[in-house]
């Protein structure tokens, strides 16, 4: 299974920035390992984040998006203590789950 | 020194006022760039992996690394980083963070160390090493490098790390003094630091482990010497090899006194 | 790893013996201590085999020197000097000039000769990573001097002239040889070791002195 | 003291999971194949059913000018627009594009940094595609240098 994704969420005021750090290699289909041998596409197509439960943010993306990615956003009528969860699904149909709480 | 002759051969002319001037906002720039990436460093990731892997039950012996003694006493994890490499009276040598940690993994976990040191890096068992590495390092960021240099084998390592340093070499003469003996060099657009000193806190050895940007891995001392070595276009040292050690030995203790701000971010 | 510890152990006692004191070993005795290390810790990987740390003379005496922190005595410069400005190939063909456009390929390119290198493909110059050379590009490194024009600066407006002769075959022997007039020149010997052929120095002979060259605008 | 391990309360749903309990009300989640396919900026935007690309002082993109290492450029892409539906971030010389795109809720604020990877020096996109199909851009060169040893 994937590693663990890193979740930050701060409050300020009635918003709550989230930082999310998720491990995927994001592959682009373009490179070739030492043989020569191209290396297949696999990269996190889907990324979805929810705020106690419910969806604030769906996104998609391709693999252009860099090795380890990083996704900043600012979630609105937040408060300290509120669930942030982030759910990511990648071309292979790899998904990983996580959640954090805001701070 | 035999240098200027060589430079004055060379006008100066170029340096002119303008292109100085372009250079320097180039720098800024790139400065921007980097600062723009230190909020959300994926070294993150690595060390919550490292820290879950020090806790958990594995290998042969199926124990974790909870009653590893990295220096300050078995389990002590605050603090060690800054005081390695360092001499192991168990083990009879000099050890830096890699090489006791295969120690720990051989001794308490039941791993076959020599193979672990075989292992590429990226693979297998290495990985786990250099998670690990993420973890410890940064339990010990904002604190000052200080070697211990009490024990005669830790003088005698940095005598040796000395040597290296300045050992010329290669297909290109290059040693690691080529880059890192003055203040304020580039290769390319990279900085590189001085390291016959401390060259200021988290730059050169106080900046190892990082995540380096371009591929995406986190690269302990151990990875960035061994890369440091391949451009000089030496042959390949072994993993927590004595050579390597040693090396870590002499820039540890110059960068004494120097803040650890690891695991960092690189390009 | 065990065996390596025991040729550490092993010099040091004797170091110990000889010294008969706890001083510590003394210069001689990590000197060669350091030798048993390297040899216990490198290894061939790729195109690179260890048997290359055993350097020539120019590499032992500077960096000795550079651990003692005290340059080469005069005399020993000029010697090493001597012996590697007799080393310097001067191109058969007599044309010290190529293509300055291949010459700016070779500058850029930073490969060959690592491990991870193939022994086949065109080694580059690393010239860039030590000196701005074409003011065009921005990400060059500092460890030598600047090279932006370097023959414009030196007055050279027809390479093949009889004034430009002295500049013409220094630059040359520089790039050849670069210890040949200066012994511990951070420079590698890029002709000399063979990590760029004669046509290819030849092209970065171009790209420095070519009056048609970036780096003479 | 809670580690960093316990603070994450990992959760491991898998989506396939969640949608089936309906968790995604109203949002149709299909991947923009065909956006993210594209070769150019233009084709992109038509796959995904926007209109002709009309400059805009009300989009923005936040990019370095320089970057040291084309595998991670950072970007942001916001706008002050009511109205807006989803956020784009293209690359135009890299060889697909759409890099990411962000489908913009009343629950979050219209602004989304994240890194790209880029080949070259090129000029980076924001784009804002409206609730009306219109897409509003900016527009950043992006320059792209070779750091290291070049080895």
């Amino acid at each position: 299974m994937a590693d663990p994704m890193r979740i930050r969420a701060q409050v300020a005021g009635d918003k709550a920035t989230v930082r999310v750090l998720m491990a995927h290699d994001m592959e682009t289909g373009t490179r070739k390992d030492g043989a020569g041998k191209i290396i297949p596409a696999w990269f996190i197509q889907e990324v979805t984040v929810t705020h106690n439960g419910k969806t604030v943010l769906t996104a998609e993306w391709g693999p252009g998006v860099s090795k380890n990615p990083f996704l900043q956003l600012v979630v609105k009528g937040a408060k300290i203590g509120d669930k942030i969860g982030v759910t990511w699904k990648d071309n292979k149909g790899g998904t990983r789950s996580d959640e954090a709480t805001t701070s | 020194m035999r240098m200027t002759k060589a430079l004055s051969m060379i006008a100066l002319a170029c340096l002119a006022s303008t292109s100085a001037w372009a250079q320097k906002t180039d720098i800024q720039k790139i400065e921007e760039y980097r600062a723009m990436l230190a909020d959300g460093n994926p070294a993150d990731l690595f060390e919550a992996k490292g820290e879950g892997l020090w806790k958990q039950k594995r290998g042969p012996k199926n124990a974790s690394l909870e009653q590893c003694d990295l220096g300050k006493g078995p389990g002590v994890v605050k603090g060690v980083f800054i005081e390695l490499p360092r001499y192991f009276a168990d083990t009879k040598r000099v050890q830096d963070m890699e090489s006791r940690l295969l120690t720990c993994m051989e001794t308490l976990q039941g791993f076959n160390a020599a193979e672990i040191a075989k292992t590429p890096f990226g693979k297998g068992e290495q990985n786990n090493v250099t998670a690990l590495a993420a973890f410890i390092s940064a339990e010990s960021k904002g604190m000052k490098f200080n070697l211990p240099q009490a024990h005669q084998e830790e003088k005698t390592f940095y005598e040796v790390g000395k040597r290296l340093f300045f050992q010329r070499a290669g297909s290109h003469d290059f040693s690691c003094a080529s880059c890192h003996k003055d203040e304020k060099l580039r290769i390319r657009l990279q900085d590189l630091p001085k390291l016959t000193s401390n060259p200021g806190d988290g730059i050169g050895f106080a900046a190892w482990p990082a995540y380096r940007v371009s591929n995406g891995q986190l690269w302990t001392m151990q990875l960035r010497l061994n890369d440091c070595y391949r451009q000089q276009r030496f042959p390949y040292p072994g993993f927590a090899s004595d050579a390597t050690v040693a090396l870590g030995v002499y820039l540890g203790v110059n960068a004494k006194g120097a803040v650890s701000t690891a695991p960092t971010i690189k390009r | 790893m065990k065996k390596q510890f025991k040729i550490t152990l092993s010099v040091l006692a004797a170091a110990a013996l000889v010294a008969g004191c706890a001083t510590g070993p003394s210069s001689a005795d990590l000197d060669k201590l350091t030798a048993s290390i390297v040899k216990a810790s490198f290894r061939d990987q790729g195109i690179v085999k260890a048997a290359i740390l055993d350097t020539d003379e120019t590499n032992r005496a500077c960096s000795a020197a550079d651990v003692a922190g005290k340059p080469l005595d005069e005399k020993t410069a000029k010697a090493l000097e001597a012996v590697n400005l007799k080393a310097v190939k001067w191109p058969t063909s007599g044309k010290f000039l190529g293509d300055w456009k291949a010459g700016e390929k070779i500058a850029q390119s930073g490969r060959g000769r690592t491990w991870t290198d193939s022994a086949t493909a065109a080694n580059g110059g690393n010239c860039y990573n030590c000196h701005a050379i074409d003011k065009k590009e921005i990400s060059f490194g500092t460890i030598g001097p600047s090279l932006y024009n370097y023959g414009k600066l030196r007055g050279v407006t027809d390479p093949n002239s009889a004034a430009a002769k002295p500049i013409v075959e220094y630059t040359w022997g520089k790039l050849w040889n670069a210890k040949a007039y200066n012994a511990c020149s951070n420079m590698p010997r890029a002709g000399h070791t063979g990590v760029l052929t004669e046509s290819q120095i030849a092209d970065i002979m171009a790209l420095l002195l070519d009056p048609k060259s970036p780096v003479n605008q | 003291m809670q580690s960093r391990r316990q603070a994450l309360k990992k959760t491991a749903i898998v989506t396939g999971l969640l949608a089936s309990t309906g968790l995604f009300p109203g949002l149709a989640f299909a991947f923009s194949k065909d956006g993210f396919e594209a070769k150019t900026i233009q084709d992109a935007i038509k796959a995904l059913g926007a209109g002709a690309l009309v400059a805009s002082k009300d989009v923005v993109l936040t990019a370095p000018d320089i970057a040291e290492n084309g595998a991670v450029v950072p970007f942001a892409a916001s706008t002050t627009l009511p109205g807006v539906k989803r956020l784009l971030i293209l690359v135009e010389k890299n060889p697909a594009p759409l890099v990411a795109l962000f489908n913009v809720s009343d629950s979050v604020e219209p602004a989304f940094t994240t890194r790209g990877k880029m080949g070259q020096s090129s000029d980076v996109y924001a784009v804002a595609i409206m609730a009306d199909g219109r897409a509003l851009f900016a527009k950043k060169e992006v320059k792209v240098t070779l750091g290291g040893c070049g080895g």
